[in-house]
């Protein structure tokens, strides 16, 4: 392809946009309000799943320590834990500590249980976090067998359910999006054909006169490639600022709750990253749309 | 340069449209096709541009099957040659002048030589000041002579005019009839089906007259030969 | 029946396609409009059914000011009158027998009359074995057949042709003719623009030559009378 | 409008629709994927709203008893609760079932509190419940105000949270169906409207033959009609019948967690309501797109 045929074929691209003005504003806010929905539940999921990890990475093993161990055997403990392959954290929760928060889960009624702390039944704890939640069990199965732990507990079947319950949502979800984007996909390319469809005289006359299938699909295919990329830019927008607005307006009040768990993903990378796989989207869809509807007008 | 041999088309609602029509059109000739409406005029000559394909017998244009090349080079075999249309065919979306410059744009031709030629023809075919106006803004006999300029415009071997005076006065009709006349003497060879007595008797050539899809008469210098 | 005064059409793009034209027409006259291309005889016509408005000046039919009249008058008006276009405007979805019918329906006939209705017009123009095709189905001179078809079957008072022969042969066009003459002589008005010289020289009528938008000449039992 | 005529305007409504095939089907499924979208959430959003109820209405009130209380004054106080108005239902629960349930929770930590089964600290307790979980505040005030009542508990702040979040949720879930619904309105109607503007030339001609602006609507209004039905009828398929078999797979393993809260709602009257929602709202986007679209073609 000469350049000047080049030139010819981006030139007429634009052209056809703009000549085709109501049917190619229909494509765009198609695209538009589609991949609007498609990046929107896009970046509920992604906090939905990185909330999902964080409960999943705050699962915590309990290692009860023996009544009868000493202080040094205790630090001892607390460092072989810090050994075991997987384990990501390890905090200390003397006797004491362990009373202090039964007495406050108690509240008031706690004054009636006044007699047992001059004699405090409870354990001193370790609390372990493990580096992958999903080793939670093998790490509490090397911890069980150290010196001085009386008992380990981490809550199995729950923790199963609670894994079972996330996996549940991230595969809804990436479910969901997948389903919006082959219907967005669906929807445009569906659009774009029909204003194809309207102009099959055009390009029948247009092969008529003697051009080339190429030399037909190629404005064809810069005009789906500019409704696409047009279509995706008020999505890109609204993702872009929403976001961090969103972001700035949510995160707040979500500190608050004082936990680790609520904290949404940070504007700054994910914005760029869904913006730009909406911006590739839409062109891809619109390219595709076009070109392949073109298909069954260019048989001779 | 063409040669016919039983062609006939059938179209798919079962009309016969051609009917084993043999025939030969030497290089450089000029040929009337004449016969009543619906006598198979324009299928003899879509068939030649290929936008119809014969249901059997042979169509060879300088030895090329034209029934039997592949899709891929029929856009070959329409860049070299000028249609003029009965019902015109023009691109509403575009201008006037970007009509006539599509048939040079489709051959690759350079841009600067494309503006030259199109303002030459449409000058040939007193359309200069309707260059920037589109198809609807113009009256049917102005329309008709973008049609007659897209044909020429590349100065085609062979040109297939279907009747390319229906909508034009009889003054206009005689100036297109020039430019042809003067195309035709530089060597081109040209096809024209037409309806007009006037021009087919005054300006002598080839008759060929088809009915029911069959030719019914072959005259060299012929008159249009239908009383009234 | 049509009275014109100082009648004017500018297009939106300034082309000036009508010139302070004057005009009468009386009731159940034949009218030709000749002229060359261009001239303005569409745009005459296209006023007094109303596809376009004068821009300045009155149009009256039948003492009505149709360039004033409100949009949803003009059905009324239409449906009063019977329109042969020159790009025939036939409905591409409909079958030849429905777009002939679509006439009637328009103006709500009984289904039943309907049917007698069009299969007798479509007879009369030669087309009734192609009632069940669809226009793209059709020849060029077919097709104009089919509108004139439409244009005639509600019976109209008015008839206004635009080129109605252009793309017949002779004998269909004075097959067509004797259509025209048989509607004129039971009293309608017939509207008539047309470069075909044979026929306006041997059917005499009122002949009016337009150029440039104008009235150059005016003639009872007048020739076509342009010389070539 | 004759019977005859309006026949006529059926019957081409219909023929319309075969006529343009191709555009028909675009049309049409358009209609059916974004109709399914909004059906789909709407059902989802049903059924979290149930549950956001079910969660509400569980909501209770701990009446705490005086200690010094006697048997027949404590049923007396049960009477009492009963009458006070707003309350739904009223359980006892004794101070030896307390101390149960007390012990359940510490688990293995129990037998070191053995020494208090002899000498029970715990209240006994009325559990209330409101008739309407938003009128807790003034129950509470007022079973506070009755006799032998020790204290009054219902976590206000946490509920008021929780409150809260759930009218966020039902919030968002409406302002989400909402902007669905609004979003397949404007899809759906931009398709009717392409497949209409494909057949200006026609509607062109039809006025030019003397068609009245109503004679050329009536067919559309029909084609938008068939089009918006027949765009609903998958999704009322879907739903109908899949919702049938969500609630038969997910009802089961939800009855296992032995709550009262996670129950779906049943399928029989809510798939009949939301199908029938989306046929009128098919029908209607059928319409309104066809007949809005065609006005800008009907000047004459
Ligand atoms: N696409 C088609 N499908 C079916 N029948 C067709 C088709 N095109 C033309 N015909 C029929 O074939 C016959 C010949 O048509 P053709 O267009 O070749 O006539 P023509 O000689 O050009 O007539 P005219 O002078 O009116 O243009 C006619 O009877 C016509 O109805
Ligand atoms: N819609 C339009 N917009 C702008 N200019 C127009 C429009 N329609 C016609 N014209 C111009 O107005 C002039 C008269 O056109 P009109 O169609 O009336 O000519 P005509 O006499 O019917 O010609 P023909 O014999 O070729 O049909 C022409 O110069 C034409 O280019
Ligand atoms: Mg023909
Ligand atoms: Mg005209």
């Amino acid at each position: 392809m000469m350049f000047k045929t080049s030139l010819r074929h981006l030139r007429e691209g634009f052209k056809g946009t703009l000549r085709n003005g109501w049917m190619s504003f229909a494509a765009i806010s198609a695209v538009t309000i589609t991949l609007l929905l498609v990046g929107v539940f896009a970046l509920v999921m992604f906090n939905i799943n990185e909330i999902s990890d964080n409960v999943e990475n705050d699962v915590e093993i309990q290692v009860f320590i023996t009544r009868t161990a000493d202080e040094s055997s205790v630090e001892k403990l607390g460092q072989n834990i810090e050994q075991v392959p997987g384990v990501s954290t390890v905090t200390f929760s003397s006797k004491e500590d362990e009373l202090a928060k039964f007495q406050d889960q108690l509240g008031d009624d706690a004054a009636a249980y006044g007699t047992v702390e001059k004699d405090n039944p409870l354990h001193a704890r370790y609390i372990v976090k493990a580096q992958d939640p999903l080793e939670l069990e093998e790490v509490a199965q090397s911890v069980s067998s150290l010196e001085n732990v009386d008992d380990v507990k981490y809550g199995k079947d729950y923790i199963d359910k609670m894994f079972a319950f996330f996996n549940g949502i991230r595969i809804g979800g990436l479910a969901l999006i997948v389903g919006l984007t082959l219907m967005a996909m669906f929807l445009i390319s569906n659009t774009i054909k029909m204003t194809i469809f309207s102009r099959r005289r055009e390009i029948e006359i247009m092969r008529l006169v003697g051009a080339k299938n190429s030399f037909i699909r190629w404005p064809f295919f810069i005009e789906g490639l500019v409704l696409g990329m047009l279509g995706a830019l008020v999505p890109i927008l609204v993702i872009y600022f929403g976001y961090d607005v969103a972001y700035s307006a949510l995160q707040p009040s979500l500190d608050q709750l004082n936990s680790d768990i609520f904290k949404l993903i940070d504007p700054s990378t994910l914005t760029v990253q869904v913006s730009l796989v909406l911006l590739a989207l839409g062109a891809f869809i619109g390219i595709w749309g076009s070109t392949t509807s073109l298909g069954r007008f260019l048989k001779i | 340069m063409i040669s016919m041999q039983k062609v006939s088309k059938v179209y798919p609602n079962g009309v016969v449209a051609m009917d084993d029509l043999d025939l030969e059109i030497r290089d450089g000739e000029f040929l009337y096709v004449v016969g009543p409406s619906g006598a198979g005029k324009s299928t003899f000559m879509k068939m030649i541009y290929r936008e119809e394909k014969p249901t059997g017998g042979q169509l060879l244009i300088d030895g090329l099957d034209v029934g039997k090349i592949k899709d891929r080079h029929v856009p070959k075999l329409r860049r070299q040659l000028g249609v003029i249309f009965q019902d015109f065919k023009l691109l509403p979306s575009l201008t006037v002048y970007e009509n006539v410059a599509f048939a040079l744009e489709v051959v690759g031709a350079d841009t600067s030589s494309i503006r030259k030629q199109v303002m030459d023809v449409l000058n040939l075919v007193g359309l200069k000041n309707k260059a920037r106006n589109y198809p609807d803004e113009l009256s049917g006999g102005e329309q008709q002579r973008v049609s007659i300029a897209r044909a020429i415009v590349n100065k085609p071997k062979l040109i297939i005019a279907d009747e390319p005076t229906g909508n034009l006065d009889p003054e206009t009709a005689w100036g297109i009839m020039e430019v042809f006349e003067e195309i035709h003497r530089r060597g081109a060879t040209i096809v024209m089906a037409t309806h007009n007595r006037d021009i087919v008797d005054k300006i002598r050539h080839r008759v060929i007259a088809i009915e029911n899809g069959k030719v019914v008469r072959d005259e060299e210098k012929g008159a249009y030969g239908y009383d009234v």
